[in-house]
């Protein structure tokens, strides 16, 4: 039986690589990537819970954070088309434009 | 006499100030003297009355209505009217009557004829309610109203700058004095928690052992008290170190100066010492503080008027010099001679002033005595009343000056404290002087050839009757008012003496009435008047040439006396300058400007500079939005686990 | 009162004061409604709200019951049940007089306004009258929180006088007064706070009988100290005041001068003294002290000043030191002093912003080196200033005379040193009042200023009430102060009450 | 499942099925589109009555929880509907980007809104927060052909996912921790385990807390706040600096004071921290800014730091403070965004400070308006502003955060620099053009409400704070 | 200790997949590595019983979302993308503040204390099957967020047209 810690260090490992994509790539599909390597750390961590807690909200949760992510990827996209359309970019330091 | 006719001493002068003040330009315009000489008149009228009541031991003490209430302090406004009060109120009414009178003619023509009157009325008003009050507090507003007269009348004409820097300056001088006046009547409040004069001397008694600190030194109660007083009258009687501001006060109007800075106002604060006497008898300190002040004001006047070459300036330094007869005689007890002096000195001095205004008026504002010379054909009544005056200022036996002069030179010699004697030389000395510069004046003036322009020659002529009577009525004066006090040893009662002596006590060197010394003072006092007569005649009239010699070959001090000792200059470098500097360069510049407005505007400033440096964070670079949320969590979590929380 | 907003007459119902509050904002609210370009319509309006409502107050002054020091006129009314605050109305002899100055400034400053104001009069009114109903609210608030209201509220009408229709500078001078007051007046908010914390009430004549604890007392008494120093202004806090005086118009500097400051002293002896009678007493020499340093620095500063409304605006602080020397000195002559000098600074320095107004409106320059010989000018004028001057130098007959002297009085008897530095300040004031008259009515015509025209009626009609106030004070000053004796007596007794000991002890130590 | 359960969801319901129904309606109108406004107005109307007849409690096995609490901020939704769509209707027209879409997210945003004031667990809660997000970052990015716009929606984008992650993040943790998402649950467990031993459940909080934070624009979560708002089409900023703040906040107010009361130490902590910073960079920033939008959304930040103080009491005093505050804030903001959009015309945005320049000379009633707003976001007596600081500061000090009290008055201060400096540009400045206004009955309304409520919650407050104070009282079950 | 072998496996695969995604310069390759990583996550899944999440993960992560990706970047032709750096100067500060939050995380995980078990133990989901399990709970217990999921896909449906249709301009 593997302990419960060794999924949650997984899922910590998982967020926070996504959490450093988060914050250094500069290509915004990249970021988005990052933001569902996060939410993937979460599963994880949320799949495991609901294993050792032999309950399955954990699941079900997941099961809602996926949906939810596609939700997000459809509109992140969309807006990505749009600032391509607008901008000619996806670099995310010519997003500048507000500041101060 | 009803208490009515009282009130109206004083309130009837208010009433022509109001009329004049408010309706003069539009309603009487030239016949502005008609209503302030009427209510003066009818003033001098109860006056004497008053008089005669007083000497007739009638003493009214009445409180008309309460001015100040506030808690345990309590002052009415009142009248006190006893031999002290009666004796002012002559002095007052009548001088202000002639000077009135002399008005009309000497102010004649001038664009602020109303404004004048009302404020000579108003001067009237303030100087009896100084005089007729029976608390130190409406004292001290009568002395603050007389000192506002006084600014009125001497910045009259204010379009010169002289006057108004004048007018400026005796008001602040005086505010120096009196500064010391309100302490020692809030002093005397807090120890007798009274003002009233009939009240605090009867308690005299509790205080007198009584001594407070200041700066490590103890200091008796009493002595305190009347120093603080006697600050105030250093202040309004022009005594040093105070006595600044009464030589400027020259330029305002002769009759002005007459009335006010000869004959009254000046002398309130010998009416305050004598009023405050059972106070200043307490304290032998203080005692001999007056004494020596006015001794040494009268020598210190006396020689800066020897070589003035201005008619009023020096006739000016004669008033400080005879104040400080007064207080010479106040110093050592004798009270009631300081007032005897006082009333004389209000003819003689009032006469002096006017005769001088009327020297000015022959020659057209011209007030240089080195320009004049030979008016005595011009003008024959101003030379004679000035005469009459200057041998009476200069004690010749027989006027007034001389029984009021010999009257204090006596009491000081005969004073038992050595500052008497000391005080009693400096006043024989003095009294030298004073016949010499008296009549310096008078030869230089009246005397010899006329030194002035053609054009001002041409217009030299008596001045109108309106001027000369009351001349005359006061070189009357200047005769026949000494003859009240002639002493015992001359066969006299000194009926004065006796008539004061109600209020102000006869002073403790009475009782021994050392009459062997009354008579070699009283010869010597002749003898240094005639020396001094008879030396102004030698040098100016026998050799004119001689004083400039002199002044040649003692130059320094001829400089130093001509520019009065440099006191002005002294006063500009130590005081005056320092304040505006004070002012302008360290308290507007430097703690106003950058110590707390360095911090009110600072701060801001600070927090926009943080404004602006954290603006730069905020990139736009939405990178470094989110880096700045994982550095949040991070943080957050630190703070949670290592904070205060566990 | 609006059913929504008030309910359930708590005790007393009293419409004299509620009326005079609510009189001037109803006035600006019919104003509002006037059309902008009907100039005369909107200052008559003015001027007929302001005088009846002058006339509404007259009651204050015949009707006050001098034997007590009850709170009269007195109206309350549930207001915000959730934090038991009511509306709450009532003067006692502390606070009537200034009530009845109020009233009588705002005539003033709408006549001093007449023609002087020409761009955005609608506004310009409505925010007088705004300003009268706070200045009133602030008098009788017996509620801190109303209290509270009305003493922030009046800034926001305050500020716009100053930025609006002020001078060259008016922007700074305004925006620096607003912060000013405001940072000393949050921090007594949170003393109000915490008072309600503790005692569970706002009602100020329930806590003007509540013992609070002395430590507690201490921070209070500073947090309540930052509001109102800042607004007397006490010295080193005062920078505001000549920026503000300065640029405000005339009306503006008349009801800073005339009201405005007052409120500070009116706090410290509202709040400060009966509520925390301890801290008090144990602070009263640092604040004496303040005081006197605001005396005599107020008074030096004016000697360098270039600008006319300047120097009379940091002769203001010199003023207002004695103020809070008198009420500071915990006495009665101190206590009775600093409230007529409350008065009389009103009186004397409002009237001497309206007539520099005059005469700026006629010269349009503030330099004192513009001026000369304007005695010559505008002879009525002249005379006018004279007595304002004089008045200002406390010359005995005048009303600056008697509140000096009493509070020198009281400031002597609390401490010898603090008095004496105190009564320089009298020198001081007659330098710079005597040289600044000199300076711009005395010698030559400046050339700047020839051919002005004299005061008109209207001008002398403002003027006037000022001027018999200066006498009736300076000769008759019982018809006043019987107001404030038996508030002030009972003030003491709460300053002495059960501390009678630390009294003796401080009592002692000052003496020796 | 029964009918009767639905009975706690009518508000939800109508709004929701507004949403839909808009969205039919948008699709056959080919002209007069104020119609959907209309009745996108109609609808919310409808859902603010039928408040009144909702029925209280649970719902859904515990998903909805209709209390008071709810409704309170409910109240707090729709209004902010009804003045943004007020305030939108004009400015669609001006910017040309008349989209029926726009009302039906706006709709379905406050439905999120209302879903996670009633959520009973997180999983509702979660899945409301992104109704809401989403919605929001369409709305942002609405004006397709502006840039700024769409730069706004994609910051407001990436940082909420992020935001989101870290939500998730913390919910599971917390789940492992307590072995349950429902609130209730949760609540029982903590009271009756020692929960704050656990590391995990630290972990949680804070990730839960910074996620909060960021909803409600907290420092330093706050970053995006400036530039959506600066970028997103100016209705859409009033809606959002009121909206999902307020959600925040009712969020916060559930999780934090009523399921984790007992951790209460640790997240005071994180919050009195997290308030500071907000307070002092948001007043400090506002302070350099020269877009009024910006400004705007550097005082929304700070405001969130005052109405944060009301929770950090953790007290139902405190939480009612702090609903009274977001009620109030509403409604100045609203009023300050409905002036900024009557500058707003064909050709001329009226973005910048200076713009304002005399603006109270050329049009006294909105200069006096906007007056209003300014000294009630500065709170100055006698607008509601002042209330609301009142309460708070009072609630704090109650619970002994007496020096929070005076930093958050300190920095009150130095936010009256940049209020007043609108009033000093609208009224002592000279107009530099002649400023026209576009003039719309509905900007009027908005703005006539915004105003008139200023002024009664300023003078009349007792109601509102009875109110306040009743609601909170059902959070605690 | 097949088990933990197996954990090893693909929680080393995981981790590598994860850490390639977000490095490679190459958006592409960026989203093929995610692609593998969604897999083994699927695979991690099947052990903690969850083979109805595990299938999700793969036909919607994997099959739809990287899908959407992929048609997005090609759509988009982000060739040029390549030459520039793919992070952002300030990447150091973002790898402190990524491992504080790891070490922070880890250090908190060392021993997981969880609540109590709930009523679906592994006997209990067998004797249903899984998918009976999830499907019984969410349309009972999460009926509601289940709901409130079809609006926020309604909502990503309105949000994706109004953004990138073409209209206007």
């Amino acid at each position: 039986m593997i302990p419960l810690n060794w999924y949650m260090w997984l899922g910590g490992i998982v967020f926070c690589i996504g959490v450093f994509g988060f914050v250094t790539r500069r290509n915004i599909i990249i970021m988005l990537l990052s933001v569902e390597i996060m939410f993937n750390g979460v599963n994880i961590s949320l799949v495991a819970l609901s294993h050792y807690l032999e309950d399955l909200a954990g699941q079900v949760l997941v099961f809602f954070i996926i949906a939810v992510a596609a939700a997000e990827a459809a509109i992140g996209l969309a807006l990505v088309i749009l600032l391509f359309r607008n901008k000619e970019t996806i670099t995310v330091d010519d997003l500048n434009e507000l500041k101060g | 006499m009803d208490i009515i006719h009282y009130i109206l001493i004083p309130v009837l002068p208010l009433t022509a100030f109001v009329l004049n003040i408010v309706l003069g330009k539009f309603i009487f315009k030239k016949q502005a003297h008609l209503i302030a000489i009427a209510a003066v008149g009818i003033s001098l009228a109860l006056s004497i009355k008053a008089f005669m009541e007083a000497s007739a031991g009638v003493v009214i003490n009445q409180d008309l209505y309460t001015w100040i209430a506030s808690g345990t302090f309590k002052v009415s406004v009142g009248f006190l009217v006893d031999q002290l009060t009666a004796v002012m109120l002559i002095v007052v009414t009548s001088v202000s009557f002639l000077v009135h009178v002399y008005s009309i003619g000497y102010m004649h023509g001038d664009a602020g004829y109303p404004r004048f009157f009302s404020f000579l009325s108003l001067f009237t008003f303030s100087m009896l309610m100084l005089v007729m009050s029976n608390n130190f507090l409406q004292l001290y507003f009568g002395w603050e109203a007389v000192g506002l007269c006084s600014y009125f009348l001497i910045g009259f004409w204010y379009e010169k700058k002289t006057a108004a820097d004048a007018a400026k300056k005796a008001f602040i001088v005086n505010r120096f004095g009196d500064f010391g006046f309100g302490l020692g009547v809030i002093l005397i409040f807090l120890n007798f928690g009274t003002l009233h004069y009939t009240d605090i001397f009867k308690d005299l008694g509790v205080i007198a052992a009584q001594t407070v600190m200041i700066c490590g030194n103890e200091i008796n109660l009493t002595t305190l008290i009347a120093l603080l007083l006697f600050c105030g009258a250093v202040g309004k009687s022009a005594q040093l170190p105070l006595h600044v501001w009464l030589p400027d006060a020259m330029e305002g109007p002769t009759p002005v100066s007459a009335l006010i800075h000869a004959a009254t106002m000046v002398t309130a604060g010998v009416f305050l010492v004598a009023r405050a006497n059972p106070i200043f008898s307490m304290s032998p300190v203080a005692m001999d503080v007056v004494a020596l002040t006015g001794g040494i004001t009268a020598i210190f006047a006396a020689t800066i008027a020897l070589v003035q070459n201005d008619i009023k300036r020096v006739v000016a330094y004669s008033t400080v010099s005879q104040l400080g007869y007064m207080f010479v005689a106040c110093g050592v007890g004798a009270f009631s001679a300081g007032i005897f002096h006082l009333y004389t000195h209000a003819f003689f001095k009032a006469c002096l002033f006017l005769c001088a205004g009327s020297v000015m008026h022959a020659m057209g504002g011209e007030l240089d005595v080195q320009k004049m010379g030979g008016l005595k054909k011009y003008m024959p009544i101003t030379y004679w009343t000035m005469f009459i005056a200057s041998l009476s200022i200069a004690g010749v036996p027989g006027l007034a000056g001389f029984f009021s002069k010999d009257e204090i030179l006596w009491k000081a010699l005969s004073s038992h404290s050595p500052v008497g004697k000391f005080v009693w030389i400096i006043g024989v000395i003095t009294a030298l002087l004073t016949a010499f510069y008296s009549f310096r004046v008078l030869f230089l003036a009246f005397h010899g050839t006329f030194r002035g322009t053609e054009e001002q020659k041409h217009h030299l002529h008596e001045s109108p009757s309106a001027m000369t009577i009351p001349l005359m009525v006061l070189s009357v004066g200047a005769v026949v008012a000494g003859y009240v006090g002639v002493p015992h040893i001359l066969g006299g009662h000194d009926w004065i003496g006796g008539f004061l002596g109600h209020v102000v006590g006869h002073a403790p060197v009475h009782a021994g009435a050392e009459a062997s010394l009354e008579w070699p003072a009283m010869i010597l006092s002749v003898i240094v008047a005639v020396v001094g007569i008879a030396a102004a005649a030698f040098f100016y009239l026998k050799r004119p040439e001689l004083p400039q010699k002199i002044a040649d070959s003692f130059k320094p001090i001829y400089r130093l006396l001509f520019n009065k000792y440099y006191v002005d200059e002294i006063y500009g470098f130590l005081i005056v300058k320092p304040c505006y500097w004070v002012s302008a360069n360290v308290l507007d510049k430097i703690t106003d400007k950058v110590f707390i407005e360095g911090i009110v505007n600072g701060v801001p400033m600070i927090v926009e500079w943080s404004g602006q440096k954290l603006r730069k964070i905020q990139t736009g670079v939405v990178l470094h939005y989110s880096l700045a949320m994982a550095i949040g969590v991070f943080l957050l979590a630190v703070l949670v686990i290592f904070g205060a929380g566990k | 009162m609006n059913a929504t907003v008030c309910s359930v007459v708590v005790a007393g119902d009293s419409y004299v004061l509620t009326v005079a509050i609510f009189l001037p904002v109803l006035a600006a609210l019919l104003m509002l409604l006037i059309n902008k370009n009907r100039h005369s319509t909107i200052k008559w309006t003015a001027l007929a709200a302001s005088i009846a409502n002058f006339i509404g107050v007259i009651p204050l002054f015949t009707d006050f019951d001098k034997t007590t020091a009850k709170m009269q006129f007195v109206a309350q009314y549930q207001w915000i049940r959730a934090w038991n605050i009511n509306y709450y109305v009532g003067v006692d002899g502390i606070s009537v007089l200034f009530v009845l100055l109020s009233a009588l400034a705002t005539i003033l400053c709408v006549l001093v306004s007449w023609t002087a104001i020409k761009d955005k009069v609608k506004e310009f009114f409505i925010a007088l009258m705004l300003i009268e109903g706070a200045m009133i609210g602030v008098f009788s608030s017996l509620d801190m929180f109303m209290f509270y209201i009305f003493w922030e509220a009046m800034l926001i009408p305050m500020y716009l006088l100053v930025g609006i229709w002020g001078g060259p500078g008016r922007l700074y001078a305004a925006i620096k007064f607003f912060l000013y007051t405001l940072t000393g007046s949050v921090l007594m908010l949170l003393g109000v706070i915490t008072i309600y914390m503790m005692t569970g009430t706002f009602d100020m004549v329930k806590l003007m009988s509540t013992q609070l604890p002395v430590g507690m007392q201490m921070v209070l008494f500073w947090a309540f100290f930052a509001a109102f120093a800042v607004k007397v202004p006490m010295f080193p806090v005062h920078t505001w005041l000549p920026d503000a005086h300065t640029e405000a118009p005339t009306a503006g500097s008349v009801i800073l001068a005339a009201i405005l400051i007052k409120m500070g002293a009116y706090g410290f002896l509202r709040f400060s003294l009966p509520m925390f009678p301890d801290a008090s007493q144990s602070v009263a020499p640092l604040m004496m002290v303040l005081s006197v340093v605001g005396i005599i620095y107020g008074g030096v500063i004016c000697l360098s000043q270039t600008d006319l409304k300047r120097l009379i605006a940091y002769s203001s602080v010199s003023h207002m030191g004695f103020v809070t020397l008198g009420i500071f000195s915990l006495n009665i002559q101190g206590l009775e002093g600093g409230i007529l000098q409350m008065i009389n600074h009103g009186v004397i320095t409002g009237a001497l912003f309206l007539c520099v107004g005059m005469v700026y409106e006629r010269s349009h320059t503030r330099l004192i080196a513009d001026y000369g010989g304007l005695a010559n000018v505008m002879p009525v004028f002249a005379g006018f200033f004279m007595v304002f001057t004089f008045a200002s130098v406390g010359l005995p007959g005048t009303n600056g005379f008697v509140g000096e002297f009493l509070i020198l009085i009281g400031g002597f008897t609390a401490n010898k040193p603090v008095g004496i530095l105190a009564a320089t300040g009298v020198i001081i004031g007659a330098v710079y009042m005597l040289w600044l008259y000199q300076r711009v009515f005395y010698t030559d015509v400046n050339e700047k200023i020839a051919g002005l025209s004299d005061i008109t009626f209207r001008e002398v009609v403002t003027l006037l009430p000022l001027l018999i106030l200066v006498f009736w004070i300076g000769f008759y000053p019982s018809a006043f102060t019987g107001f404030m004796d038996a508030t002030v007596t009972q003030l003491l007794g709460r300053l002495r009450g059960g501390h009678m000991q630390a009294l003796n002890m401080l009592i002692e130590t000052v003496v020796k | 499942m029964q009918i009767s359960e639905l009975g706690p969801l009518l508000p939800e319901l109508i709004i929701a099925s507004l949403g839909l129904v808009l969205l039919i309606v948008e699709a056959f109108l080919i002209k007069r589109k104020e119609i959907v406004a209309a009745l996108a107005l109609l609808g919310t109307f409808a859902a603010f009555y039928s408040l009144t007849y909702t029925s209280f409690g649970p719902a859904f096995s515990d998903m909805f929880i209709s209390d008071g609490y709810g409704v309170f901020f409910k109240i707090i939704f729709f209004v902010n509907l009804i003045l943004s769509i007020l305030m939108s209707v004009r400015y669609l027209k001006t910017e040309d980007s008349f989209h029926g879409e726009y009302y039906c997210l706006l709709v379905f945003a406050t439905c999120g809104m209302m879903i996670m004031a009633s959520a009973g667990n997180m999983v509702t809660l979660y899945l409301g927060l992104e109704l809401m997000a989403l919605s929001t970052y369409v709305l942002a990015g609405f004006n397709r052909h502006d840039s700024k716009s769409t730069e706004a929606a994609i910051k407001y984008f990436l940082t909420g996912g992020f935001s989101t992650a870290l939500l998730l993040y913390g919910i599971a943790l917390m789940y492992g921790v307590t072995g349950s998402m429902d609130l209730k649950a949760i609540a029982v467990y903590i009271a009756e385990h020692n929960v704050r031993e656990n590391p995990m459940s630290t972990i949680a909080l804070v990730l839960m807390a910074s996620a909060f934070a960021f909803k409600i624009a907290a420092v330093p979560f706050h970053m995006w706040a400036p530039d959506v708002y600066e970028g997103a089409p100016t209705p859409v900023t009033a809606f959002m600096s009121i909206g999902p703040k307020a959600a925040g906040f009712a969020v916060l107010g559930r999780v934090f004071l009523y399921t984790f009361a007992q951790l209460a130490p640790d997240w005071t902590t994180m919050l009195i921290a997290l308030s500071i910073l907000t307070m002092c960079v948001g007043n400090v920033m506002a302070l350099v800014q020269t877009n009024i939008k910006r400004m705007l959304a550097y005082s929304s930040i700070a405001h969130a730091g005052y109405a944060l103080i009301g929770i950090i009491a953790a007290t139902p005093e405190g939480m009612s403070a702090s609903m009274n505050y977001l009620l109030i804030y509403m409604f100045m903001n609203i009023g300050a965004f409905s002036v900024i959009l009557l500058l707003n015309t064909k050709d001329f945005k009226g973005l910048e400070i200076s713009d304002y320049a005399g603006l109270a000379k050329a049009h006294p009633i909105v200069g006096a308006a906007m007056l209003i707003f300014m000294f009630s976001l500065t709170g100055i007596p006698p607008m509601a502003g002042f209330v609301g600081k009142f309460y708070v500061f009072m609630s704090a000090v109650r619970s002994g955060y007496m020096w929070l009290a005076v930093l958050a008055v300190i920095f009150s201060v130095i936010s009256a620099f940049f209020y007043l400096r609108i009033v000093m540009y609208m009224y002592m400045k000279e107009p530099e053009r002649e400023v026209e206004l576009a003039h719309s009955n509905a900007l009027g309304v908005s703005l006539g409400v915004a105003a008139a409520f200023v002024l009664l919650i300023g003078i009349a407050p007792q109601r509102f704070l009875e109110f306040a104070k009743a609601t909170v009282r059902t959070l605690y079950f | 200790m097949i088990n933990k072998i197996f954990f090893f496996y693909f929680s080393a695969v995981i981790v590598a997949m994860s850490l390639m995604a977000i490095t490679r310069r190459n958006v592409m390759h960026g989203v093929l590595y995610m692609l593998l990583l969604f897999f083994h996550i699927a695979g991690l899944y099947l052990f903690l019983n969850a083979e109805f999440i595990s299938a999700v993960q793969v036909i919607v992560y994997a099959g739809a979302i990287m899908v959407l990706f992929l048609f997005v970047i090609m759509l988009l032709n982000l060739r040029e993308d390549i030459l520039k750096k793919q992070f952002i100067g300030t990447w150091p500060m973002g790898l402190v503040a990524s491992a504080g939050i790891l070490m922070v995380l880890l250090l908190s995980m060392l021993t997981v204390k969880t609540g109590e078990k709930g009523f679906w133990g592994i006997a209990q989901i067998e004797s249903v099957t899984q998918t009976v399990a999830i499907g019984t709970t969410l349309y009972t217990q999460y009926l509601f967020p289940f709901e409130v999921a079809s609006l926020v896909l309604l909502v990503a449906i309105i949000g994706a047209i109004v953004l990138a249709k073409k209209r206007l301009k």
